[in-house]
């Protein structure tokens, strides 16, 4: 077996050693814990940056590893070493927790890299439980005063309410095909086709998928996990693990091909849904993060968007937008994290000043919500359009005339939240300080929003590549 | 083109807050040379040649055939002429701006790169991502630098004008899905034939996205707004140029790729232009506030404007784009002169300022000859452009024609009503002891006025260069 | 032929502990009473792949493993979930799931 | 006598022990959300799952069967055990129960039941073309060395987590208190 | 026909140069009085010159028939191709004369009637403008030329009229001359493209490429089809000649400084109306509805006019009506001409003597307010009006002109147009004609007499008419500031040599008729002289001043116009016919009152409402959504499961 094909995961394996032992040392040392998580974070980018141009089957085939998986491996990578940058303070997580806080952000990686990797259908499970488990535990290690482990039992109520559908959808998929195995399932759902056994069982088994991705109507525990949680852990949630979900998604919702336009319409009504009900409550709100998880509701639409045209074109644009999304939301978090340095929840109004008290978040902060309400030029609104362009191929005229719809209602809570930073004052709040290389990782996140929003080709490219293996 | 205002943009970007006079100046170099290449297009576009000049290609994104695709044409080489000479105009504006001046410079040449690259462009992406580009910083530059419920007109204008992209692209993309070419060369897809009912419904929310922005009854209501609050030179390039976007869209996407649907939609266009028209100047008639009666204006004017493309025909259309030019230009020489009076005075009441020409002679003189040029009178661009606008009306649709020629007299009520009560009569006391116009400042408005007056005295050098680009358009309709 | 030699059966009687828990998650206040439920939920799931593996399935030790890892799964599961109601509990001082009510809107 | 020969036959006392095991889950499942008392909930759980257990003995699968008693009830029950008695206290006066929220979960799960039961009426189940008749333990073992190795590695890290995880949060919640 | 074709050049000269003069002054010297005026002065010169030159060398080249065109392409559009160029015909070439030389000589009295204004270099520079489009109106070959001038010169009396601007009569006076001729013009365009539109099929490149004179269309249109047009055009012609009813905004100009009435209101802007009419004669001809439409609108505005300016105190408005009751006369003898059969000489006759004399009137008038101070002619008789020679001598002149009474040159043009009102069928019209040269003679001489045979200073008289209001009516408050400058040093000369020049026109011309006949129409026709007509007309405008002499001349007069004996009708005309009040209604009440705030409160409520409702529906929905996310988690969970099932169910029931 060739170790290059597990690199990833093996080396978080270890990495999620290190942090165990960290665990177990008697006096909490934060500093020393941050520098070596940081050192690691920055190994596993390199070591799945590495390991991208890989391919092959692992553990008699239930593990596929390819230029998909691998792409999405980067992207958590990515976010797990992002998550990371801004962990230099914990201010809410209490200092002899903060081993452990590294350990399960490293295993809930783990699992969110063995999840999109996986092509059968009980690794998937497993997979997204592990990942989902260390999560849960993620959310209430906030010190809070109740809403930390109410976000949490929350999270975890949902979570394991859709996890049981979902694994009582696959025991229908199970039932239906006799195997667990994608590639075996794949060829005989055409014969399925005339009874709703698969096509329902597929949409069960997919309800694991929409909640990790918060779609509608397995979305409530977005709004009070993202304010209930830590920054830190909104941040992974927000980012990485909605790149993995729709990593899954994408290799799901192939096996509803075969039932053409039922299953499609299914999506296209959650979607919509989705979409329009995230920006309208968005308006709304004063927590900025709750504020960002409505707006991650509506993303959950668009994602739908491409995921439903099933075709080529839509999984690039998915894939696209994926990754556009975690390094658009992360500049937003970013942002939310230094503001907000004690850790608290951040009110819309307390970004007030913020163009005085550091120009260059303000900036960060507009680049940021404006990619993510999809204006250009930014990597938001060349997603954003790939995927209306790829679902209007389609012929989804309406999907996409609501869907453009939506960008207009979500430009105005977001204006809001910009009109706040930058056009309200507070004298009594004074200059934020950043350090350099989060000064670094401003720039380089704008430069990236930016850059790859005008001349998205090479990860079109890419993108392209990855989805000629999935399909 | 585009890049002197990114450069500009870039090296700002690098200055430091304190360095006033170097951002300006900065910000000056940058506009200057866009407008010298501006002009330098226009003068050195080959007019016996016609069609496409100075084309730059690169393949962007070969999936989904997006590329970098610009050029030049008689279509929009005044166009960019006209953009040139209102950022110039504009940044010598704003020279006296002291608050956040790097970012202010920063955000309008972003907006400016945005424009010019609508103007370019013929890739249907590049367009629409330029055509936000453009529209976007509005909002910044309005909440920032505005005045007079800027919060309420910032929010009203981009949501506008978002909800009108929200029409846009599904217009496009349904263009784009209906060829199967896997292309947004609009060049490319001009050949496609597209069925009827693909035309109508494209073509009806391309009209109405890019309507919007050319504030075509009754989607005009941002407008007035939005100068209102909108700084000075905002408000010149919003009026001056940005709401030519909107129309030159409606020609360049709209009409270009769907003559069906443009004929079949041609009477809303044209009933909604002369409502336009006629009610702007009405409403106009009844405010009191300078900026919104220029507002008002501009929605009369751009109905004119829609008049013209509405008609279909040669005439009309030259007339048409002759008028986005003129109107670019009389309503940036507007605002440039409400906009000074306003920074002196900060009042905008028509009858606090009365008889302000006895106290600022020369920056009345700039409002005067605006008001006129708005009102029709020969001499100025903008008559040319009316008259073609109408005499090709009358003959497509006799009546929206004579109704838009009988609102010319109460657009005339309107301007002189303004001017009288503004700068006629007895002067308010209270600002006899302003200055009026530096030599300096003068300039920019010196610079409009004798543009509006070389175009109104020399028309042919504007039509003749619309024209190479109308004939051929129409043809291939 | 018996009525335990049906697949439906089986799956009738899956349906029946699935539907039971649903319930309890939907109406139950106390979180172990919730806890419970999802059990009852997780083991309906396991009865039907059992069922599946019985009388469908190519190879009958694959339903069997599954559910072996189901069971694991929802024990971890619970190890968790009664920590953090455990927590719930410190910092409330109710496992009531309605006197948790901050978050809202 | 034949009548009561008919329920002697293997058969029969076969049908009669399988509807006392369905019988045994339903109710147990019964009591473990119906019953007000957490205990009763606790040992309604585990009456069921003893049922379910004896529904895996019926579907040819001892050892699941003995897997389900030890990990659900002797762990699982245990543990919940545990957290009652860490949490809240018994003799607390419980507010009535309301009946629209009732009405309301019952309406819930009863469409799902009636969807999902649609659902497995309208089905035909067809058998795999082939076979294996092969039940042993060992074949299970087997599988899991092999084609479910993967999982069985990332189940124990899955315990792993969980063990931690719930030692982090108690010890949390100790540390505060 | 290139541009080195010296005739296009020298009317190129013509009309450029005082646009230049316009520009420059505007740009550059505008703070130099000095300079300015002698720019200007040097770029009126040159066209006078140049004009005149003309007029030698082409007179007897030229014709109605073979006018001289020489133009080059302004515009070329797909249909409309506008040329920039000049016609030169008799018409033209006479009136490109008349407006050089009164452009000229008002120059010339402007320079002491301005001096000291602080606008002073504007004033010139507005008058280079108007002088430039009216020249280029007259000269213009194609109809958008004219049409272009025509707006021009509206403009230029726009800013003429309101040239004291911080006087808010003359704002509002400019305002309203500026609309009210606009309101005209728009016909005037209409009909210009009407023309155009009709003639589509003539296959005609454009609008102003078609031969001035129309002549050759007119049989191709159908009658209703020239009607149409005609009448649309002359909307044009009265909005700028002042016929009723929308000749309000010729008294109210008279705001503007004096020698500006005499520019406007003599030769120039009234005369264009008529001008246009000469010009497109054949196609007004050609419709005889159109033209009864003219002769009864015409003769109204004669009759209305008179009657007012019997009444008036300020002279300048007594010239002001008489100018608009002369128009009246004029288009009088155009229609009937058109209706008879007859050429359009009398009318055109007419024109151009009244430039001549009321020019001269209003200058005279100038010199008057100049020198007292006020506009009131009653006041300027007790101060001692008649003590000033020249201008008292040459206003008598100029009166006896208006009048019409031999050997002046009023006399010969109103016999001209009294004979072609005589050919109409119906002898109504010459009576009303008749009545209008009688109430003409009245009006005139009862300022002429009241000027001349002042009453003694301690009359009762003077109770009534002796009103010095400060600042009163009129410019007399403007004026006064600089009355030091030379109010007693009696005429300057500046002044005084235009009226003296004027003067001369006005007892020669009525003899040039036959010449001019000849010149104009390339034969003359020999006049039978209609005795008793001419002893009609000479009657009754002897009888006016006779009877203004009983009225306000002999020492017995009692200072009261026989129209005092009807206080009803004297109220009405003292009212203006209550036109004033008519437009001012429906400005306030119709323009603003109903349209403008209707659409206002449309846009306000229905139209912005509407999306502002939109944006809070949707704000509002967003906090109705809000409630789907209850702090009790249960909740939000039955509604998943119910969504699930709902969706399963619908799926389920889809196949």
């Amino acid at each position: 077996m060739n170790v290059m094909l597990f690199g990833p995961e093996l080396y978080y394996l270890g990495a999620a050693l290190v942090f165990f032992f960290l665990t177990l040392k008697r006096k909490p040392e934060p500093k020393a814990d941050y520098q070596i998580a940081m050192a690691l974070g920055l190994g596993g980018l390199l070591v799945t940056g590495l390991c991208l141009c890989q391919h092959g089957e692992l553990f008699f085939k239930a593990y596929r590893v390819d230029l998909f998986s691998q792409i999405f491996k980067f992207a958590l990578a990515l976010g797990f070493f992002l998550v990371l940058t801004i962990c230099h303070n914990l201010p809410q997580i209490a200092e002899r927790d903060q081993a452990e806080f590294y350990l399960f952000l490293t295993t809930t990686t783990i699992g969110m890299m063995l999840l999109v990797s996986s092509v059968e259908l009980l690794t998937i499970y497993v997979a997204l439980e592990l990942s989902s488990y260390s999560l849960y535990i993620l959310v209430p290690l906030r010190r809070g005063d109740g809403i930390d482990v109410e976000a949490g039992i929350k999270y975890l109520l949902i979570g394991a309410v859709s996890s049981g559908v979902m694994l009582f959808g696959l025991s229908y998929l199970f039932g239906a095909t006799g195997s667990t195995y994608l590639a075996d399932i794949l060829p005989k759902l055409p014969q399925l086709a005339s009874s709703p056994i698969g096509l329902l069982g597929l949409l069960l088994a997919l309800a694991g998928f929409f909640f990790k991705l918060s779609v509608f109507p397995f979305h409530f525990w977005a709004p009070d996990v993202y304010q209930g949680a830590a920054n830190q852990v909104t941040t992974f949630i927000a980012t990485a693990s909605k790149a993995a979900a729709v990593a899954l998604l994408l290799r799901l919702a192939i096996l509803g091909a075969g039932y053409g336009y039922s299953f499609t319409k299914a999506l296209v009504i959650l979607s919509i849904i989705s979409m329009t009900l995230g920006n309208l409550v968005a308006i709304i709100q004063r927590d900025f993060k709750r504020l960002l998880a409505y707006s991650s509701i509506a993303h959950a639409g668009y994602f739908l968007i491409g995921i439903l045209t099933l075709k080529e074109a839509g999984y690039i644009a998915a894939i696209y937008y994926a990754l556009a999304y975690l390094v658009m939301n992360f500049t937003v978090f970013m942002v939310i994290n230094e503001v907000a340095k004690d850790g608290r929840d951040l009110k819309i109004q307390e970004l007030a000043g913020l163009w005085r008290r550091s120009p260059l978040l303000s900036l960060s902060l507009i680049v940021g919500l404006f990619a993510l309400a999809g204006v250009p030029p930014s990597i938001g609104f060349t997603g954003k359009l790939l995927l209306f362009t790829s679902a209007m191929s389609q012929g989804y005229f309406w999907l996409v005339l609501i869907g453009a719809v939506n960008g207009t209602i979500s430009l105005y809570y977001y204006l809001r939240v910009i009109y706040c930073s930058y056009f309200t004052d507070d004298p009594n709040l004074g200059p934020i300080t950043i350090s350099t290389p989060i000064r670094f990782l401003n720039y380089a996140l704008i430069a990236i929003v930016l850059g790859f929003g005008v001349f998205p080709d090479r990860i079109v490219e890419l993108a392209k590549a990855a989805v000629k293996t999935v399909l | 083109m585009l890049i002197s205002p990114l450069m500009g943009l870039m090296v700002l970007l690098l200055l430091k807050e304190e360095q006033k006079f170097l951002i300006r100046a900065v910000s000056l170099v940058a506009a200057g040379i866009s407008l010298g290449l501006a002009i330098f297009v226009f003068v050195a576009y080959d007019k016996s040649l016609g069609g496409l000049q100075f084309v730059e290609k690169y393949e962007m994104v070969k999936t989904f055939g997006i590329a970098y695709h610009v050029g030049v044409e008689g279509l929009n080489a005044p166009m960019l002429l006209l953009t040139g000479i209102v950022i110039f105009t504009g940044v010598l504006t704003m020279w006296e701006l002291e608050t956040r001046t790097k970012e202010f410079f920063i955000w309008i040449l972003a907006l400016v790169t945005g424009v010019f690259g609508v103007f370019m462009s013929y890739d249907m992406f590049m367009f629409f991502l330029f055509y936000e580009i453009a529209v976007v910083p509005m909002y910044i530059l309005i909440l920032v630098w505005g005045s007079t419920r800027k919060e309420y007109a910032a929010m009203k204008l981009t949501l506008y004008l978002m909800a009108g992209s929200g029409f846009i692209i599904p217009g496009i993309l349904m263009l784009y899905a209906a060829s199967g070419l896997n292309t947004f060369n609009m060049l490319a897809l001009h050949g496609v034939h597209f069925s009827p009912w693909v035309q109508k419904a494209a073509f009806l929310l391309l009209f109405l996205g890019f309507g919007v922005l050319a504030a075509v009854w009754p989607f005009h209501t941002w407008s007035p707004v939005g100068h209102v609050a909108a700084p000075t030179a905002v408000s010149m390039l919003h009026a001056g140029v940005l709401m030519k976007l909107g129309s030159f869209a409606v020609l360049r996407v709209a009409m270009y790729l769907c003559p069906e649907g443009f004929h079949y939609w041609a009477q809303l266009m044209a009933l909604l232009a002369t409502v336009g028209i006629v009610y702007g100047v009405f409403v106009g008639l009844a405010q009191t506030d300078l900026k919104y009666v220029i507002g008002y204006s501009s929605v009369s004017h751009m109905g004119i404007v829609c008049l013209g493309l509405a008609t279909g025909t040669v005439d009309g259309l030259n007339g048409s784009v002759f008028q986005m030019f003129a109107h670019g230009i009389m309503t940036a020489l507007f605002f440039s002169s409400v906009g000074y009076i306003y920074d002196r005075t900060h009042t905008r009441d028509i009858h606090e300022l009365g008889g302000f020409s006895k106290i600022m002679p020369v920056a009345s003189a700039f409002f005067i000859t605006a008001a006129l040029c708005g009102a029709g009178v020969p001499g100025m661009a903008s008559f040319w452009a009316e008259l073609l606008v109408f005499i090709a009306t009358v003959k497509v649709f006799p009546i929206n024609g004579l109704l838009a020629i009988a609102a010319l007299v109460v657009g005339a009520l309107f301007a002189l009503r303004v001017v009288q009560t503004t700068f006629f009569n007895t002067p308010n006391p209270k600002f006899e002891h302003f200055e009026d116009v530096s030599p300096f400042l003068g300039l920019p408005r010196m610079m409009l006025i004798a543009t509006l007056v070389f175009f109104g005295i020399f028309p042919q050098t504007m039509v003749g260069m619309i024209k190479t680009a109308v004939i051929p358009f129409l043809q291939g309709m | 032929m018996l009525v335990f030699n049906h697949l439906e059966t089986y799956l009738y009687l899956a349906l029946v502990l699935f539907a039971i828990g649903l319930y309890g998650v939907l109406a139950r206040r106390s979180l172990i009473a919730i806890l419970i439920s999802v059990e009852l939920i997780l083991n309906a799931a396991s009865i039907n792949f059992m069922a599946f593996n019985r009388f469908l399935a190519p190879h009958p030790a694959v339903g069997q493993v599954i559910t072996l890892f189901i069971m694991a799964v929802a024990a971890a599961e619970a190890a968790i979930a009664l920590s953090i109601i455990v927590a719930v509990y410190r910092k409330l001082k109710s496992i009531n799931i309605e006197h948790a009510t901050e978050l809202r809107g | 006598m034949n009548f009561l020969g008919s329920f002697l036959t293997p058969q029969g006392v076969a049908t009669a022990a399988f509807f006392m095991v369905v019988g045994m889950t339903i109710v147990g499942a019964l009591i473990a959300v119906a019953a007000r008392n957490i205990f009763h909930n606790v040992l309604g759980l585990v009456l069921a799952l003893i049922g379910v257990a004896g529904l895996f003995l019926y579907l040819n699968s001892p050892f699941v069967a003995l897997m389900e008693i030890l990990i659900y009830v002797g762990a699982i029950c245990i543990a919940i055990c545990f957290a009652i008695m860490l949490s809240e206290p018994m003799y607390l006066p419980r507010p009535p129960r309301k009946l629209t929220k009732i009405l309301g979960a019952a309406a819930g799960a009863g469409l799902i039941f009636v969807f999902l039961f649609l659902l497995t009426k309208k089905t035909t189940w067809v058998p795999a073309a082939q076979r294996s008749t092969d039940w042993s333990v060992t074949t299970i073992g087997h599988y899991l060395l092999t084609n479910y190795a993967l999982i069985f590695e990332v189940v124990s890290l899955l315990l792993l987590v969980a063990m931690l995880g719930a030692i982090v949060i108690a010890r949390g919640g100790r540390g505060s208190s | 026909m290139g541009s080195c074709d010296p005739i296009f050049l020298s009317c190129f000269l013509i009309v450029a140069l005082p646009l230049l003069s316009f520009a420059v002054i505007m740009i550059f010297t505008w703070r130099r009085h000095k300079l300015s005026l002698s720019i200007s002065l040097t770029c009126s010169t040159i066209p006078l010159i140049l004009a005149w030159s003309l007029f030698y060398k082409l007179h007897n080249a030229v014709t109605l028939a073979k006018p001289i065109i020489t133009q080059v392409n302004w515009l070329v559009s797909d249909a409309v191709i506008v040329p920039f160029g000049f016609l030169l015909d008799p018409v033209s070439l006479l009136m490109l004369c008349i407006v050089a030389t009164i452009a000229w000589l008002i120059q010339i009295y402007s320079i002491g009637y301005m001096e000291g204004d602080p606008g002073f270099a504007r004033f010139y520079a507005d008058l280079s403008l108007f002088g430039m489009s009216m020249l280029s109106l007259v000269s213009a070959s194609g109809m958008l030329q004219l049409f272009i001038s025509w707006e021009l010169v509206g403009l230029a009396s726009y800013l003429l009229i309101g040239f004291w601007y911080e006087k808010f009569s003359a704002s509002e006076a400019g305002k309203k001359a500026f609309v009210v001729t606009r309101f005209g013009d728009i016909g005037f365009f209409m009909g210009l493209v009407f023309l155009t539109f009709f003639m589509k099929d003539l296959n005609i490149p454009g609008l102003g490429i078609f031969d001035i004179n129309g002549a050759a269309l007119t049989h191709k249109l159908s009658e209703a089809q020239v009607t149409l047009c005609a009448l649309l055009i002359f909307c044009g012609v009265a909005g700028k000649s002042a016929q009723f009813p929308i000749h309000v905004w010729l008294p109210d100009a008279m705001e503007g400084p004096t020698p500006v009435s005499a520019l406007l209101h003599s030769a120039t802007m009234v005369a264009a109306g008529i001008y246009l009419i000469t010009r497109l004669f054949p196609l007004f001809a050609a419709s005889a509805t159109a033209m009864s439409v003219v002769l009864v609108i015409s003769t109204i505005t004669l009759l209305l006019s008179s009657t007012i300016g019997m009444v008036a105190k300020d002279i300048k408005q007594v010239w002001a009506y008489s100018t608009v009751s002369q128009l009246g006369f004029m288009a009088m003898g155009l229609s009937a001409a058109a209706l008879g059969g007859s050429t359009l000489f009398a009318g055109y006759y007419h024109l151009t003597t009244h430039a001549a004399f009321k020019a001269l009137l209003f200058l005279c008038a100038g010199v008057f307010i100049h020198h007292f101070g006020t506009n009131d002619f009653f006041v300027m008789s007790k101060d001692g009006g008649r003590k000033l020679m020249i201008p008292m001598v040459t206003v008598t002149i100029g009166a006896l002109a208006l009048a019409g009474i031999f050997p002046f040159a009023g006399f010969f043009s109103k016999e001209a147009i009294m004979a072609q009102l005589w050919h109409l069928p119906n002898k109504l019209w010459v009576g009303l004609g008749l009545f209008g040269a009688f109430l003409t003679a009245y009006y005139t001489f009862r300022v002429i007499f009241v000027m001349l045979f002042p009453r003694k200073d301690d009359n009762p008289v003077w109770k009534e008419y002796y009103v010095r209001e400060p600042g009163g009516h009129g410019h007399g408050a403007h004026d006064d500031d600089h009355d030091g400058h030379n109010g007693n040093h009696g005429v300057p000369w500046v002044m005084a040599f235009p009226l003296i020049v004027l003067a001369a026109f006005a007892c020669v011309l009525g003899f040039m008729q036959t010449g001019l006949e000849k010149f104009l129409l390339g034969e003359s026709h020999p006049h039978e002289m209609n005795y008793l007509l001419l002893v009609l007309a000479v009657g009754s405008a002897l009888s006016g001043i006779g009877l203004a002499w009983l009225d306000w001349g002999s020492p017995a007069a009692k200072w009261q116009g026989f129209i005092r004996k009807v206080p009803v009708l004297e109220n009405f005309f003292i009212q203006k016919w209550y036109m004033d009040h008519f437009w001012r209604w429906f400005l306030n009440t119709v323009i603003y009152g109903t349209f403008s705030r209707i659409f206002t409160y449309n846009d306000r409520r229905v139209v912005d409402g509407g999306v502002d409702a939109v944006a809070f529906s949707t704000i509002g929905s967003g906090r109705l959504l809000s409630f789907l996310q209850t702090a009790f988690v249960q909740l939000n969970l039955l509604f998943m499961v119910l969504v699930l099932a709902g969706v399963g169910l619908y799926l389920l029931m889809g196949r």
